[in-house]
Protein backbone atom coordinates (compact mmCIF):
# COMPACT_ATOMS: atom_id res chain seq x y z
CA UNK A 1 0.00 0.00 0.00
CA UNK A 2 1.39 3.39 -0.97
CA UNK A 3 1.75 5.76 1.96
CA UNK A 4 -0.65 8.25 1.98
CA UNK A 5 0.50 11.80 0.56
CA UNK A 6 2.27 14.10 3.15
CA UNK A 7 1.11 16.93 1.67
CA UNK A 8 -2.72 16.91 0.38
CA UNK A 9 -5.27 19.37 -0.77
CA UNK A 10 -7.85 17.29 -0.03
CA UNK A 11 -9.55 16.25 3.23
CA UNK A 12 -7.55 14.64 5.45
CA UNK A 13 -8.79 11.27 6.18
CA UNK A 14 -7.48 10.38 9.86
CA UNK A 15 -8.54 6.05 9.39
CA UNK A 16 -6.27 5.87 6.25
CA UNK A 17 -3.66 7.26 8.27
CA UNK A 18 -3.57 5.03 10.98
CA UNK A 19 -3.87 2.03 8.42
CA UNK A 20 -0.41 3.94 7.54
CA UNK A 21 1.12 4.20 11.09
CA UNK A 22 -0.70 0.39 12.30
CA UNK A 23 2.12 -2.67 12.85
CA UNK A 24 2.39 -5.69 14.99
CA UNK A 25 3.34 -5.22 19.00
CA UNK A 26 2.15 -1.39 18.13
CA UNK A 27 -0.39 -1.15 21.50
CA UNK A 28 -0.05 2.89 21.67
CA UNK A 29 -1.34 5.61 19.46
CA UNK A 30 -1.00 9.03 19.72
CA UNK A 31 -2.46 11.58 17.33
CA UNK A 32 -2.24 15.00 16.84
CA UNK A 33 -5.27 16.81 15.09
CA UNK A 34 -4.76 20.59 13.77
CA UNK A 35 -7.97 22.22 13.22
CA UNK A 36 -9.23 25.21 11.38
CA UNK A 37 -10.43 27.59 14.22
CA UNK A 38 -11.41 31.10 14.39
CA UNK A 39 -9.54 32.93 17.50
CA UNK A 40 -11.00 34.80 20.43
CA UNK A 41 -10.15 38.84 18.23
CA UNK A 42 -10.03 37.09 14.40
CA UNK A 43 -13.44 38.92 13.55
CA UNK A 44 -15.93 36.80 11.01
CA UNK A 45 -13.05 34.05 10.04
CA UNK A 46 -14.80 31.48 7.46
CA UNK A 47 -11.53 29.36 6.34
CA UNK A 48 -8.09 29.89 6.13
CA UNK A 49 -6.21 29.38 3.08
CA UNK A 50 -2.75 27.48 3.21
CA UNK A 51 0.00 27.75 0.99
CA UNK A 52 3.45 26.37 1.30
CA UNK A 53 6.77 25.70 -0.21
CA UNK A 54 5.84 22.30 -1.48
CA UNK A 55 9.48 20.76 -2.03
CA UNK A 56 11.15 22.28 1.14
CA UNK A 57 7.90 20.56 3.23
CA UNK A 58 8.49 16.97 1.86
CA UNK A 59 12.41 17.57 2.77
CA UNK A 60 11.46 19.11 5.97
CA UNK A 61 8.99 16.10 6.78
CA UNK A 62 11.72 13.71 5.54
CA UNK A 63 14.21 15.24 7.62
CA UNK A 64 11.93 15.46 11.16
CA UNK A 65 10.50 11.75 10.72
CA UNK A 66 14.39 10.23 10.56
CA UNK A 67 14.82 12.12 13.39
CA UNK A 68 11.89 11.25 15.37
CA UNK A 69 12.58 7.40 14.14
CA UNK A 70 16.20 8.00 15.65
CA UNK A 71 14.63 8.90 19.31
CA UNK A 72 11.88 6.18 18.56
CA UNK A 73 13.00 3.49 16.62
CA UNK A 74 10.20 0.71 17.16
CA UNK A 75 7.77 3.97 16.41
CA UNK A 76 6.04 4.10 13.13
CA UNK A 77 4.35 7.22 12.05
CA UNK A 78 1.96 8.91 9.56
CA UNK A 79 1.72 12.73 8.84
CA UNK A 80 -0.52 14.99 6.24
CA UNK A 81 -0.62 18.73 5.88
CA UNK A 82 -3.82 19.96 4.46
CA UNK A 83 -3.51 23.01 2.02
CA UNK A 84 -5.53 25.17 -0.17
CA UNK A 85 -8.46 26.45 1.23
CA UNK A 86 -9.84 24.88 4.60
CA UNK A 87 -12.99 25.96 5.97
CA UNK A 88 -13.28 26.44 9.78
CA UNK A 89 -14.14 23.01 12.17
CA UNK A 90 -11.74 20.72 9.30
CA UNK A 91 -8.55 19.14 9.86
CA UNK A 92 -5.13 21.15 8.37
CA UNK A 93 -2.91 18.70 9.83
CA UNK A 94 -2.95 15.04 11.41
CA UNK A 95 0.28 13.58 13.35
CA UNK A 96 0.53 10.10 14.45
CA UNK A 97 2.93 7.96 16.14
CA UNK A 98 2.28 4.35 16.91
CA UNK A 99 4.99 2.74 19.65
CA UNK A 100 5.15 -0.15 21.87
CA UNK A 101 3.73 1.70 25.00
CA UNK A 102 1.99 4.83 26.02
CA UNK A 103 4.90 7.30 26.82
CA UNK A 104 6.46 6.92 23.61
CA UNK A 105 3.70 7.73 21.58
CA UNK A 106 2.89 10.88 23.45
CA UNK A 107 6.33 11.97 23.42
CA UNK A 108 7.13 10.72 19.46
CA UNK A 109 3.78 12.90 18.77
CA UNK A 110 4.47 15.90 20.76
CA UNK A 111 7.89 15.80 19.18
CA UNK A 112 6.80 15.94 15.36
CA UNK A 113 4.22 18.55 15.70
CA UNK A 114 6.51 21.10 17.93
CA UNK A 115 9.05 20.53 14.94
CA UNK A 116 6.61 20.89 12.17
CA UNK A 117 5.31 23.88 13.38
CA UNK A 118 8.86 25.18 14.17
CA UNK A 119 10.34 23.87 10.98
CA UNK A 120 7.52 23.18 7.99
CA UNK A 121 7.39 25.60 5.35
CA UNK A 122 3.82 26.37 5.09
CA UNK A 123 1.97 29.88 5.42
CA UNK A 124 -1.89 30.50 6.16
CA UNK A 125 -4.07 33.62 5.53
CA UNK A 126 -7.31 34.33 7.30
CA UNK A 127 -10.29 34.42 4.56
CA UNK A 128 -13.07 36.88 6.52
CA UNK A 129 -17.06 36.52 5.20
CA UNK A 130 -16.71 39.99 3.84
CA UNK A 131 -13.84 38.47 1.23
CA UNK A 132 -11.11 40.59 2.86
CA UNK A 133 -7.70 38.32 3.19
CA UNK A 134 -5.04 38.67 6.68
CA UNK A 135 -1.82 37.08 6.57
CA UNK A 136 -1.74 34.98 10.42
CA UNK A 137 1.71 35.19 10.83
CA UNK A 138 3.35 37.98 13.68
CA UNK A 139 0.25 36.64 15.98
CA UNK A 140 1.33 32.82 15.19
CA UNK A 141 3.42 32.64 19.03
CA UNK A 142 0.90 34.19 21.02
CA UNK A 143 -2.54 33.31 19.37
CA UNK A 144 -1.69 30.13 17.81
CA UNK A 145 -4.32 27.68 16.48
CA UNK A 146 -3.66 24.82 18.03
CA UNK B 1 27.13 33.59 -10.14
CA UNK B 2 23.30 33.34 -10.68
CA UNK B 3 20.96 32.58 -7.70
CA UNK B 4 17.17 31.99 -8.04
CA UNK B 5 14.98 33.44 -5.30
CA UNK B 6 11.96 32.32 -4.90
CA UNK B 7 9.41 34.46 -2.44
CA UNK B 8 6.48 32.80 -0.66
CA UNK B 9 3.16 34.27 1.02
CA UNK B 10 3.05 37.75 2.45
CA UNK B 11 6.52 38.18 0.48
CA UNK B 12 5.50 37.12 -2.64
CA UNK B 13 2.17 39.23 -2.35
CA UNK B 14 4.18 42.29 -1.54
CA UNK B 15 6.64 41.84 -4.65
CA UNK B 16 3.65 40.81 -6.91
CA UNK B 17 6.43 38.07 -7.76
CA UNK B 18 7.45 34.42 -6.87
CA UNK B 19 10.57 34.11 -8.21
CA UNK B 20 13.14 36.68 -9.14
CA UNK B 21 16.97 35.57 -10.46
CA UNK B 22 19.79 37.47 -9.03
CA UNK B 23 23.48 38.10 -10.25
CA UNK B 24 25.94 38.26 -7.14
CA UNK B 25 29.66 38.55 -7.21
CA UNK B 26 31.85 35.08 -5.67
CA UNK B 27 31.49 34.17 -2.22
CA UNK B 28 28.40 36.42 -1.71
CA UNK B 29 26.48 35.12 1.07
CA UNK B 30 22.47 34.85 2.20
CA UNK B 31 22.62 38.56 3.59
CA UNK B 32 24.08 39.96 0.75
CA UNK B 33 21.68 38.61 -1.70
CA UNK B 34 18.38 39.57 0.74
CA UNK B 35 20.04 43.30 0.22
CA UNK B 36 19.91 42.67 -3.27
CA UNK B 37 16.47 41.32 -3.54
CA UNK B 38 15.62 43.87 -0.87
CA UNK B 39 17.15 46.91 -3.19
CA UNK B 40 16.06 45.67 -6.36
CA UNK B 41 11.94 44.75 -5.31
CA UNK B 42 9.16 47.26 -5.32
CA UNK B 43 7.85 46.52 -1.91
CA UNK B 44 10.80 44.73 -1.17
CA UNK B 45 11.63 46.94 1.75
CA UNK B 46 8.88 45.60 3.65
CA UNK B 47 10.94 42.21 3.60
CA UNK B 48 12.81 41.80 6.95
CA UNK B 49 16.81 41.93 6.84
CA UNK B 50 16.61 39.43 9.42
CA UNK B 51 14.21 37.39 7.64
CA UNK B 52 14.17 33.15 7.98
CA UNK B 53 15.56 31.74 4.63
CA UNK B 54 16.08 28.50 3.16
CA UNK B 55 19.02 27.40 0.96
CA UNK B 56 18.43 24.60 -1.71
CA UNK B 57 15.69 23.25 0.78
CA UNK B 58 17.34 23.82 3.54
CA UNK B 59 16.96 26.35 6.70
CA UNK B 60 20.67 28.51 6.73
CA UNK B 61 21.84 31.00 8.69
CA UNK B 62 22.36 34.67 7.06
CA UNK B 63 26.37 34.51 6.70
CA UNK B 64 26.03 31.12 4.40
CA UNK B 65 27.90 31.69 1.44
CA UNK B 66 26.27 30.99 -1.69
CA UNK B 67 26.78 29.30 -4.71
CA UNK B 68 26.37 29.57 -8.60
CA UNK B 69 22.61 27.79 -9.19
CA UNK B 70 21.41 28.21 -5.29
CA UNK B 71 18.18 28.40 -4.84
CA UNK B 72 17.49 31.18 -1.95
CA UNK B 73 14.13 31.06 -0.55
CA UNK B 74 12.71 34.03 1.70
CA UNK B 75 10.65 32.72 3.98
CA UNK B 76 8.00 34.84 6.03
CA UNK B 77 7.06 33.30 9.83
CA UNK B 78 6.38 30.14 9.42
CA UNK B 79 2.85 29.42 10.48
CA UNK B 80 2.42 25.86 9.64
CA UNK B 81 0.02 22.77 11.45
CA UNK C 1 -27.25 13.75 19.07
CA UNK C 2 -26.73 11.29 21.47
CA UNK C 3 -22.91 10.62 22.78
CA UNK C 4 -21.06 7.50 21.95
CA UNK C 5 -21.27 4.85 24.93
CA UNK C 6 -18.51 4.75 27.28
CA UNK C 7 -18.69 0.74 27.28
CA UNK C 8 -19.35 -0.89 24.14
CA UNK C 9 -19.10 -4.09 22.83
CA UNK C 10 -18.76 -2.72 18.72
CA UNK C 11 -15.45 -1.58 17.12
CA UNK C 12 -14.64 1.76 18.20
CA UNK C 13 -15.51 4.09 15.96
CA UNK C 14 -12.61 7.06 16.02
CA UNK C 15 -14.66 9.28 13.42
CA UNK C 16 -17.75 9.37 15.52
CA UNK C 17 -15.53 9.64 18.50
CA UNK C 18 -14.03 12.86 17.32
CA UNK C 19 -17.55 14.37 16.34
CA UNK C 20 -18.57 14.02 19.52
CA UNK C 21 -15.45 16.46 20.80
CA UNK C 22 -15.26 18.73 18.56
CA UNK C 23 -16.39 22.38 19.06
CA UNK C 24 -15.82 25.89 17.81
CA UNK C 25 -12.33 27.31 18.78
CA UNK C 26 -10.86 23.86 19.45
CA UNK C 27 -8.09 23.91 17.53
CA UNK C 28 -6.11 21.29 19.03
CA UNK C 29 -7.08 18.01 19.12
CA UNK C 30 -5.01 14.66 20.86
CA UNK C 31 -6.29 11.09 20.48
CA UNK C 32 -4.83 8.09 22.06
CA UNK C 33 -5.49 4.33 21.18
CA UNK C 34 -4.91 1.28 22.88
CA UNK C 35 -4.64 -1.78 20.68
CA UNK C 36 -4.44 -5.17 21.17
CA UNK C 37 -1.45 -6.37 20.82
CA UNK C 38 1.01 -9.49 22.09
CA UNK C 39 3.99 -8.48 24.01
CA UNK C 40 7.34 -10.17 23.82
CA UNK C 41 6.74 -13.02 25.76
CA UNK C 42 3.48 -14.09 25.89
CA UNK C 43 3.53 -16.50 22.98
CA UNK C 44 0.94 -17.11 20.61
CA UNK C 45 -1.96 -14.96 21.78
CA UNK C 46 -4.74 -14.46 18.79
CA UNK C 47 -7.28 -11.72 21.17
CA UNK C 48 -7.81 -10.52 24.17
CA UNK C 49 -11.24 -10.67 26.24
CA UNK C 50 -11.89 -7.44 28.21
CA UNK C 51 -14.47 -7.79 30.92
CA UNK C 52 -15.54 -5.42 32.95
CA UNK C 53 -17.35 -3.80 36.03
CA UNK C 54 -19.93 -2.03 33.96
CA UNK C 55 -21.56 -0.24 36.52
CA UNK C 56 -18.19 1.13 38.32
CA UNK C 57 -16.82 1.43 34.59
CA UNK C 58 -19.49 4.55 33.96
CA UNK C 59 -19.24 6.50 37.46
CA UNK C 60 -15.30 6.04 37.41
CA UNK C 61 -15.22 7.69 33.90
CA UNK C 62 -17.61 10.17 35.12
CA UNK C 63 -15.60 11.08 37.57
CA UNK C 64 -12.07 11.09 35.43
CA UNK C 65 -13.98 13.43 32.99
CA UNK C 66 -15.51 15.67 36.17
CA UNK C 67 -11.52 16.25 36.93
CA UNK C 68 -10.66 16.83 33.40
CA UNK C 69 -12.99 19.31 32.83
CA UNK C 70 -12.04 20.89 36.14
CA UNK C 71 -8.78 21.28 35.09
CA UNK C 72 -9.10 22.08 31.55
CA UNK C 73 -12.26 24.03 31.29
CA UNK C 74 -12.49 24.53 27.67
CA UNK C 75 -11.86 21.50 26.63
CA UNK C 76 -13.94 18.93 25.07
CA UNK C 77 -13.44 15.06 25.99
CA UNK C 78 -14.92 11.33 24.11
CA UNK C 79 -13.68 8.61 25.78
CA UNK C 80 -14.48 4.83 24.77
CA UNK C 81 -13.56 1.51 26.25
CA UNK C 82 -14.44 -1.45 23.71
CA UNK C 83 -14.75 -4.77 25.99
CA UNK C 84 -15.79 -8.54 25.24
CA UNK C 85 -12.93 -10.29 22.75
CA UNK C 86 -11.05 -7.75 20.75
CA UNK C 87 -8.65 -9.40 18.25
CA UNK C 88 -4.92 -8.34 17.69
CA UNK C 89 -4.30 -4.81 16.07
CA UNK C 90 -7.78 -3.71 17.02
CA UNK C 91 -8.75 -0.99 19.55
CA UNK C 92 -9.80 -1.19 22.76
CA UNK C 93 -9.83 2.47 24.34
CA UNK C 94 -10.16 6.08 22.32
CA UNK C 95 -9.68 9.10 24.79
CA UNK C 96 -10.06 12.31 22.90
CA UNK C 97 -9.21 15.66 24.25
CA UNK C 98 -10.04 18.90 22.33
CA UNK C 99 -9.06 22.20 23.58
CA UNK C 100 -8.06 25.65 22.23
CA UNK C 101 -4.26 24.73 22.46
CA UNK C 102 -1.81 21.64 21.55
CA UNK C 103 -0.28 21.66 24.79
CA UNK C 104 -3.07 21.55 26.43
CA UNK C 105 -4.61 18.54 24.40
CA UNK C 106 -1.84 16.38 24.82
CA UNK C 107 -1.93 17.01 28.97
CA UNK C 108 -5.46 16.36 28.94
CA UNK C 109 -5.46 13.06 26.80
CA UNK C 110 -2.38 11.99 28.65
CA UNK C 111 -4.33 12.66 32.07
CA UNK C 112 -7.07 10.90 30.93
CA UNK C 113 -5.52 7.76 30.11
CA UNK C 114 -3.14 7.62 33.10
CA UNK C 115 -6.45 7.79 35.37
CA UNK C 116 -8.16 5.04 33.14
CA UNK C 117 -5.10 2.86 34.03
CA UNK C 118 -5.41 3.40 37.38
CA UNK C 119 -8.56 3.56 38.09
CA UNK C 120 -11.04 1.93 35.70
CA UNK C 121 -12.73 -1.51 36.84
CA UNK C 122 -11.50 -3.53 33.23
CA UNK C 123 -9.37 -6.99 33.25
CA UNK C 124 -8.33 -8.51 30.65
CA UNK C 125 -7.54 -12.21 29.76
CA UNK C 126 -4.92 -13.68 26.93
CA UNK C 127 -6.84 -15.86 24.55
CA UNK C 128 -4.32 -18.62 22.98
CA UNK C 129 -4.17 -19.97 19.86
CA UNK C 130 -4.52 -23.68 21.27
CA UNK C 131 -7.49 -22.48 23.12
CA UNK C 132 -5.66 -21.63 26.78
CA UNK C 133 -6.52 -18.63 28.69
CA UNK C 134 -4.17 -16.40 31.17
CA UNK C 135 -5.82 -13.39 33.05
CA UNK C 136 -3.03 -10.36 32.05
CA UNK C 137 -3.13 -8.58 35.50
CA UNK C 138 0.77 -9.25 37.52
CA UNK C 139 2.30 -7.98 35.11
CA UNK C 140 0.96 -5.13 34.50
CA UNK C 141 3.28 -2.71 35.86
CA UNK C 142 6.06 -3.96 33.92
CA UNK C 143 4.53 -5.20 30.07
CA UNK C 144 1.07 -3.26 30.19
CA UNK C 145 -0.18 -3.80 26.63
CA UNK C 146 0.06 0.46 25.82
CA UNK D 1 -26.25 -6.20 58.51
CA UNK D 2 -26.26 -7.73 54.91
CA UNK D 3 -23.40 -6.47 52.44
CA UNK D 4 -23.83 -7.82 48.55
CA UNK D 5 -20.55 -8.90 47.63
CA UNK D 6 -19.08 -9.02 43.50
CA UNK D 7 -16.17 -10.73 42.97
CA UNK D 8 -14.58 -9.98 39.36
CA UNK D 9 -12.53 -11.79 36.60
CA UNK D 10 -9.56 -13.78 38.23
CA UNK D 11 -11.53 -13.86 41.78
CA UNK D 12 -14.45 -15.00 40.24
CA UNK D 13 -13.18 -17.93 38.33
CA UNK D 14 -11.63 -18.70 41.53
CA UNK D 15 -14.30 -18.90 43.73
CA UNK D 16 -16.68 -20.21 40.83
CA UNK D 17 -19.23 -17.41 41.64
CA UNK D 18 -20.23 -13.44 41.16
CA UNK D 19 -22.15 -12.59 43.84
CA UNK D 20 -22.57 -13.37 47.39
CA UNK D 21 -24.49 -12.00 50.28
CA UNK D 22 -22.81 -11.87 53.70
CA UNK D 23 -24.35 -10.93 57.21
CA UNK D 24 -21.61 -9.38 59.41
CA UNK D 25 -21.80 -7.33 62.81
CA UNK D 26 -22.67 -3.87 62.57
CA UNK D 27 -19.46 -1.42 61.91
CA UNK D 28 -17.87 -4.16 60.49
CA UNK D 29 -15.38 -3.11 58.29
CA UNK D 30 -13.97 -4.04 54.45
CA UNK D 31 -11.22 -5.81 55.98
CA UNK D 32 -13.65 -8.15 57.82
CA UNK D 33 -15.76 -8.44 55.00
CA UNK D 34 -13.17 -9.53 52.47
CA UNK D 35 -11.92 -12.18 55.82
CA UNK D 36 -15.20 -13.33 55.80
CA UNK D 37 -15.35 -14.15 51.78
CA UNK D 38 -11.99 -15.45 51.74
CA UNK D 39 -12.59 -17.98 54.28
CA UNK D 40 -16.28 -19.09 53.07
CA UNK D 41 -15.40 -19.64 49.54
CA UNK D 42 -13.60 -22.64 48.02
CA UNK D 43 -10.59 -20.94 46.48
CA UNK D 44 -11.45 -17.90 48.62
CA UNK D 45 -7.83 -17.78 50.62
CA UNK D 46 -6.37 -16.94 47.15
CA UNK D 47 -7.60 -13.49 46.90
CA UNK D 48 -5.34 -11.47 48.92
CA UNK D 49 -5.99 -9.99 52.26
CA UNK D 50 -4.78 -6.33 50.83
CA UNK D 51 -7.74 -7.17 47.43
CA UNK D 52 -8.66 -3.70 45.70
CA UNK D 53 -12.11 -2.93 46.98
CA UNK D 54 -14.87 -0.78 45.86
CA UNK D 55 -17.77 0.06 48.12
CA UNK D 56 -21.15 1.15 45.87
CA UNK D 57 -18.76 1.73 43.02
CA UNK D 58 -16.28 3.74 44.51
CA UNK D 59 -13.35 2.49 45.17
CA UNK D 60 -12.40 2.05 49.26
CA UNK D 61 -10.12 2.13 51.82
CA UNK D 62 -9.75 -1.25 54.26
CA UNK D 63 -10.63 0.30 57.16
CA UNK D 64 -13.85 1.28 55.55
CA UNK D 65 -17.23 1.04 57.41
CA UNK D 66 -19.96 -1.15 56.07
CA UNK D 67 -23.50 -0.64 55.96
CA UNK D 68 -26.36 -2.92 55.71
CA UNK D 69 -27.02 -2.86 51.79
CA UNK D 70 -23.92 -2.23 50.58
CA UNK D 71 -22.41 -3.33 47.57
CA UNK D 72 -18.93 -4.66 48.11
CA UNK D 73 -16.58 -5.42 45.44
CA UNK D 74 -13.38 -7.16 45.31
CA UNK D 75 -11.24 -6.05 42.26
CA UNK D 76 -8.00 -8.38 40.90
CA UNK D 77 -5.31 -5.85 39.91
CA UNK D 78 -6.91 -3.25 37.20
CA UNK D 79 -5.96 -4.17 33.58
CA UNK D 80 -8.26 -1.67 31.54
CA UNK D 81 -6.90 0.49 28.76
Amino acid sequence: MASPPRLTREKIDVVELLRAASGPGLGGTSIFLGTVRRSEDDGPVMAIEYSAYSEMVESEFEKILTEARDKWPDARFAVQHRIGRIPLGETSIAIIAATLHRTEAFEACRYVIEEVKARLTVWKKEIFEDGSEDWREGRERSADSS
Amino acid sequence: MKVRCRLFARYAELAGLEEVEIELPGSATVADAVSRVRAMLRGGELIPKHTLVAVNHEHSPMDQVLHDGDELALLPPLAGG
